[in-house]
């Protein structure tokens, strides 16, 4: 019975599909594995909107949007309406063509990277060989989106912000894939499933998540850091910085394209919360084995949820950092540790098993962590600040 | 010779011809971008995943970004360029148009000749990973070492000279 | 497998990894980058000893005391690059050697670098140098070798340009990394061409190595077109790149101006280890050098042993005739390390490998003591190296002179007590018996005589008389007339360097006394561990094959040399810094002759590098006084001849050349429209190319 | 005309929009990105022939187009910084005026 459960939709698929004639199938194959991707994720984003500001609102003492709907629930419904029919204004010397395309190509994206990851068992779009670097690739395409929209607006605020944006976004992109090279190494396959399939087996009651080894758990930290980064969220959202540059590259949007652009930032955050779950936290496997009668995709819109709700508790808690301070964190401290970390995996490969490969790997990483901090702090970055006051 | 081949090759060509022949540099970065990307879906149907998703990787996610970056920084984004004589352009696309007729023609007359393989290959990560380390060690030293020197050389080159001389 | 076989890489990666450590540590970090590199170099030493342990363990239960591992490092098309080390007893022998004397130099170290603020840096590089050089003794592959023997050239550079802000340090680096490459350059290509005749580059591998009969048989059969096999060939010119390294005679003058280095690289490269790698090669590659066509016997000698015999005889004479007439005293040292090299290269030539090893290993001590010696009395008589400046120091150094005195007896070859009298005079035994000629015997002998002189003539300098050093200070402060300088400078009275320096000395010492006495003729035992023979105890060795002749007679020559030495310097001491030599007064001409080297330097500046200039000025006197003559008369002449000529060009010629040069102008116009700087130009010049190329093949294909 | 053909004369046209752009544009970003486009017509060469070549097993073709790709972006990185470092002394991103030497 659990079975049938977990797998309700892949068998309902399957089903839906012995009705179509065999020439169809598979183009409605694939619609019936997109459609609920579409809809499900947008669905979260609008859970998400909600749940940011009524949380962050909580972390500040006050109450959040309660006005609409039982709770104000029903905020992103009202946020929709509102930015549907909103004017669409295009500035008069923008490049209308790239200024329509950006935002497009940038939910386009975020979308696309969705095939790869596995949202249960047996329930991925599409299972690639390359699926780990289809993901990144793609990903890589948020950039351009980026540009466009910044330098299409033709003006010197958003063309600022997004060379902030790409800047940090290429410079966190390399800690980011390094981090994720550790899991890669290990399971010997660039195939989310199979990276997955690897981490869903147990010793005791215990899973074989890959966070649970020395180098899984820096890798872990590097890429949750560095997805914070890429997503462009507090603390490190200086492209959109209000106090800087105001709204950073889309500045010139509003209404409904403004909208997409918020979805498409939102999606890039899920989409790489649930890369990190399916590369370190087990994917779709449950935490213990005793739990596995809970259907998949439960676990693992468990574990993205706890993702969603730490990127929030971070952006409630952490304050922006300086722009030097940004590139310094990602060159002088996150691209090394993770080289250190690819390196302390292939020990843990060439080491045999026990406690030993534990303490060296462990020990080494903690120890370039240490290092690095230091070498970090005598350049004077996140000292103590003193200020003297007129008296 | 399918539907999605034809569609795949306009688009590519459509793209590229867009980056060399559009004014504005910001533009032709865009289209390029966009040729790039038929290029690696040609790739993907030919079977060769991952040279396809590196495609994008390295055209998308970097080269063209770069590019961008040189054009913001070289303040060419503006379509103030004149073009050459149109003699100049006359000549150039002539030859082009010449190389463009002897290539066909050596294609056409070739490949009459070959054995067509009709079974389609597999390129897995796994076989190019065990190929990189075994067979093409050396290569990949190489383009290891090329790629540090690529990297150091480039940053010392963008350095501000003032900056660079202290 | 046994373990320390197999981790037998484990000997020079810990000096390297020291080194890597250090690299990245700060300059402050002194104590970190000296502990690291004495502390590797340690474990390196122990490790050393359990490996010759084994060696000998293998010996004694009768087993193939050669014992290799290779594994391959990677792949390219289809064939694989394999690299390995060999255990033998000629490596062991080596590594214990190294490491011993590196270890002890890297103690004394700590004390003679105490004040230098590049302290780490130092021990960075000493520490690389040490692996590298472990490196050329444990490889087993031609490759892996001439790798490590090119680190041990890079840390040459680096070591004696340490001082680099100094332009003679850093001239004299330059001047070693460039003539040991010259030697280098024939290295590489005898390892090209043995790669391409045998296809491997590993020594030993079962029977497919190409130090193994069935290469060097395949070697010896093939016959290049200049009438000597391929084994002589390539012996050759790998010859060239050991006549670079240990500093051979017409590749020697870099060894001298090696001295620029601070005085523990002068005592490990340039004494115990770096050019010992040069000799080490010879040795390695031995069964190449020996190979000749015909039968495989001892007797007969092949080419490029014969070649090694003579550049080694004439290099000993060379170095030790140099050596008389120095007055610095790390030069004196270095000419005897180009003589007793040359020594080594003669004993691998005319006695095979145990004979020039046995001189290596004894020789690597005492000169190492020396070294450290007189970087002692450096250090104590604050950096003055002259030793006319010196004198009287054996009073005040007791234990530097009396460990110097041990070296330097050593070094004659002192009879019966001493290990440089058993090392050579096996050498000179060796080159008795040797059935080509004579000469390097003669030759030998007469060097073995020199040796003798000038290194009493040094001892009497600088440990003889009294201090000379007191005038010198008397100068400096009535020229300065400042209190604070003479006080400053005052403190440089000679004195006893620190423990950590004597310590080392003292322990080199007692090795140079008796290490010797592993290889006398009554009991050869390390020749016969080399070789892999049993080693009985045997007193009537002394009395056959004119064994006895030769100890007496050498015996003789050494104090004979003593003597003349004590005669000249010794009897009465020597009065003033700028008194003349008392050997130099008989013949003034020669001796300064001898004391620039035979003007070798002056000889290279003026062949090669003068060849320039010289040309040139020929050209300018030829252009200024002959040519210009020549035209200027013939100007006259033309002269003349151009008012009758006007009138005929203006009207008759002008018009044909006219359009002549018009047309020339006209095609170097069009021409120059092809290089005109624009790369669009020469792509479009390309595709042309490319075009036409492309049709070419197209039709010949048609047709 | 079989699947192979179709390919190399759609990278055969590809080199020549390269070439074209290389030999026709003034700006020196856009002839390198001319050079890049011929770069890729020969990657989709390899590619091609790697498909439908008799030894499709060796991948050498895949590993072909791999190294080119990575030497590609090195040659971009580099010849970028060129350009912009030409850039900061003439002032200019156009060949035809880049036409001394002194710096």
């Amino acid at each position: 019975m659990p079975e049938i459960i977990d797998q309700i939709f892949v068998l309902s698929k399957h089903w839906l599909l012995g009705y179509v004639p065999a020439g169809l199938q598979p183009v409605f194959s694939a619609l019936l594995s997109v459609v609920p991707v579409l809809i499900a994720f947008p669905l979260l984003f609008a859970i998400t909107t909600v749940l940011e500001r009524k949380g962050l609102g909580r972390m500040q003492n006050r109450y959040g949007p309660n006005r609409t709907g039982p709770f104000g629930i029903l905020q992103p419904m009202a946020d929709g309406i509102k930015s549907l029919t909103k004017e669409d204004i295009i500035p008069r010397t923008a490049d209308h063509l790239v200024h329509l395309l950006a935002p497009l190509l940038l939910v386009t994206a975020s979308f696309l990277v969705y095939a790869v990851l596995p949202i249960g068992r047996n329930m991925v779009i599409a299972n690639l060989n390359a699926g780990v670097l289809f993901f990144f690739a793609v990903g890589s395409m948020v950039e351009l989106a980026v540009f466009m929209a910044g330098w299409s607006s033709r003006s010197k605020y958003s063309l600022l912000g997004a060379m902030r944006a790409i800047a940090q976004m290429i410079s966190y992109e390399m800690p980011l894939v390094l981090a994720s090279v550790v899991v890669i190494m290990a399971a010997g396959s660039l195939s989310t499933v199979a990276i997955v399939n690897m981490q869903a087996s147990y010793t005791g009651i215990w899973p074989h998540w890959y966070v649970f080894t020395p180098w899984g758990l820096t890798g872990f930290v590097i890429f949750l850091i560095a997805a914070t980064a890429e997503s462009n969220r507090c603390p490190f959202d200086l492209p959109e910085g209000e106090s800087e540059i105001i709204a950073g590259y889309y500045i010139e949007y509003s209404g409904f394209k403004f909208a997409l652009f918020f979805l498409g930032e939102y999606l890039g955050m899920f989409a790489t919360s649930a890369m990190a779950i399916t590369l370190f936290l087990g994917g779709w496997a449950a935490p213990f084995s005793f739990l596995t009668w809970i259907p998949s995709y439960v676990w693992f819109f468990t574990k993205l949820l706890t993702l969603i709700l730490v990127f929030i508790w971070i952006r409630g808690t952490l304050p922006r950092l300086r722009m030097d301070q940004l590139m310094n964190f990602a060159w002088k401290f996150m691209l090394p540790l993770s080289l250190i970390n690819i390196f302390g995996a292939g020990v843990w490969h060439y080491m045999p098993a026990g406690l030993l490969r534990w303490l060296v790997v462990t020990l080494l990483v903690v120890v370039s962590c240490i290092s690095l901090s230091r070498g970090l702090r005598r350049g004077k970055w996140f000292h103590v600040r003193t200020y003297r006051f007129a008296a | 010779m399918t539907i999605s081949f034809l569609l795949l090759a306009a688009i590519t060509i459509a793209g590229t011809a867009a980056a060399m022949s559009l004014r504005n540099l910001v533009h032709c970065v865009l289209a390029l971008t966009l040729g790039l990307v038929g290029l690696a879906a040609l790739y993907l149907q030919l079977g060769a995943q991952f040279v396809g998703f590196t495609q994008i990787l390295v055209y998308v996610g970097a080269v063209a970004i770069l590019a961008v970056f040189a054009i913001m920084m070289t303040r060419s984004a503006e379509p103030t360029e004149p073009h050459g004589s149109s003699s100049f352009q006359l000549s150039g696309a002539l030859i082009a148009g010449i190389v463009f007729a002897v290539l066909a023609w050596a294609v056409s007359s070739g490949t009459k000749a070959l054995q067509v393989q009709t079974l389609q290959p597999e390129a897995s990560v796994n076989q190019i990973g065990v190929a990189l380390m075994h067979g093409f060690v050396l290569p990949l030293e190489v383009i290891g070492l090329l790629l540090t020197a690529a990297l150091i050389g480039a940053g010392v080159l963008a350095m501000d000279e003032t900056r660079g001389a202290r | 497998m046994n373990w320390i076989v197999q981790n037998l890489w484990l000997v020079p990666a810990l000096p390297i990894l020291a080194a890597g450590i250090s690299a990245l540590a700060k300059r402050k970090s002194r104590v970190l980058a000296a502990s690291l590199a004495i502390g590797s170099m340690a474990i390196s030493f122990l490790l050393s000893l359990w490996a010759f342990a084994h060696v000998l363990w293998l010996r004694n239960h009768g087993e193939a005391s050669l014992q290799i591992f290779d594994f391959r490092w990677f792949q390219f098309g289809n064939q694989w690059l394999s690299l390995g080390w060999v255990l033998n007893p000629l490596t062991a022998v080596m590594l214990v050697m190294v490491t011993f004397v590196g270890l002890l130099i890297f103690i004394y170290s700590v004390g003679y670098m105490a004040h230098d603020e590049n302290f780490t840096r130092f021990f960075c590089f000493l520490a690389l140098f040490a692996g590298a050089m472990l490196g050329v003794v444990i490889a087993n592959s031609l490759l892996l070798l001439f790798m490590c023997w090119e680190i041990v050239g890079l840390t040459s550079y680096l070591l004696i340009g340490f001082w680099y802000s100094n332009p003679k340090a850093a001239a004299a680096g330059k001047k070693a990394f460039i003539v040991t490459r010259i030697g280098d350059i024939p290295f590489f290509l005898g390892m090209v061409w043995l790669y391409g005749q045998s296809g491997t580059l590993l020594f030993y591998n079962g029977g497919a190595g190409c130090l193994e009969p069935s290469a060097i048989n395949y070697l010896v059969a093939q016959t290049t077109t200049i009438g000597i096999c391929a084994a002589t060939g390539i012996a050759l010119l790998i010859f060239c790149g050991a006549v670079g390294k240990s500093g051979q005679f017409p590749l020697h003058v870099w060894l001298p101006d090696a001295m620029e280095g601070p005085t523990p690289v002068s005592a490990l490269i340039h004494a115990a280890t770096m050019v010992a790698a040069g000799v080490f090669l010879v040795a390695r590659v031995y069964p190449l050098m020996s190979a000749h066509a015909g039968i495989a016997s001892v007797l007969t000698t092949s080419t490029a042993l014969q070649a090694v015999t003579w550049v080694g005889s004439i290099t000993a004479l060379f170095g030790a005739l140099i050596a008389v007439a120095q007055y610095d005293i790390k030069r004196i040292l270095a000419y005897s390390t180009v003589s007793q090299l040359g020594y080594m290269m003669m004993g691998l030539g005319v006695g095979g490998v145990s004979v020039g090893m046995f001189h290596l290993i004894t020789h690597a001590f005492f000169k190492s003591l020396l070294f450290l010696g007189a970087g002692s009395v450096i250090h104590g008589c604050s950096g003055e190296q002259d030793i006319r400046r010196m004198g009287g120091l054996g009073r005040l150094m007791p234990v530097t002179f009396a460990t110097y005195a041990v070296g330097m007896l050593a070094l004659c070859g002192f009879p019966l007590l001493f290990s440089g009298f058993w090392s050579k005079d096996e050498i000179l035994h060796a080159a008795h018996t040797w059935n080509i000629s004579q000469a390097p015997f003669y030759m030998g002998a007469f060097a073995a005589l020199l040796t003798a002189f000038y290194m009493s003539r040094q001892v009497f300098y600088v440990f003889g008389g009294k201090s000379r050093l007191a005038e010198e200070t008397a100068d400096l402060s009535h020229s300065l007339a400042s209190p604070d300088t003479t006080n400053h400078h005052g403190s440089s009275a000679p004195h006893e360097s620190p423990a950590v320096m004597t310590i080392p000395l003292m322990i080199l010492s007692v090795f140079a006394l008796l290490l010797g006495f592993l290889g006398t003729p009554a009991w050869p035992w390390f020749q016969s561990f080399l070789e892999d023979t049993q080693a009985p105890l045997d007193f009537s060795a002394f009395s056959t094959g004119g064994m006895l002749p030769v100890m007496l007679s050498s015996s003789v020559i050494v104090l004979l040399g003593l003597t003349i030495g004590w005669w000249f310097y010794g009897r009465k001491p020597i009065e003033s810094v700028d008194a003349p030599d008392n050997v130099g007064r008989l013949s003034p001409s020669i001796f300064s002759a001898l004391g620039n080297a035979l003007y070798f330097d002056a000889i290279y500046g003026a062949t090669f590098v003068k060849l320039n200039t010289q040309l040139s000025k020929i050209s300018d006197w030829l252009d200024r006084w002959v040519w210009n003559g020549a035209v200027q008369t013939v100007t006259q002449i033309v002269f003349g001849f151009a008012y009758l000529d006007n009138f005929l060009d203006t009207h008759v010629v002008n018009s044909g050349f006219d359009g002549g040069c018009q047309g020339v102008s006209r095609s170097g116009q069009i021409l120059s429209l092809l290089q005109a700087g624009r790369i669009q130009r020469y792509l479009k010049i390309v595709a042309g190319a490319l075009i036409v190329f492309t049709i070419l093949l197209l039709w010949k294909a048609k047709i | 005309m079989s699947p192979m053909s179709g390919y190399l004369l759609l990278s055969a046209l590809l080199f020549s929009i390269g070439l074209a752009g290389a030999l026709t544009r003034r700006n020196a970003i856009l002839v390198l990105i001319g050079i890049e486009l011929m770069l890729n017509a020969a990657n989709l060469n390899f590619i091609a022939f790697w498909r439908y070549g008799p030894n499709p097993e060796a991948l050498t073709g895949v590993m072909f187009a791999i190294f080119s790709i990575s030497v590609a972006a090195a040659e971009a990185a580099v010849g970028l910084s060129i350009i912009l470092a030409v850039y900061r002394h003439s002032k200019t991103t156009n060949l035809d005026k880049m036409n001394s030497m002194k710096g």
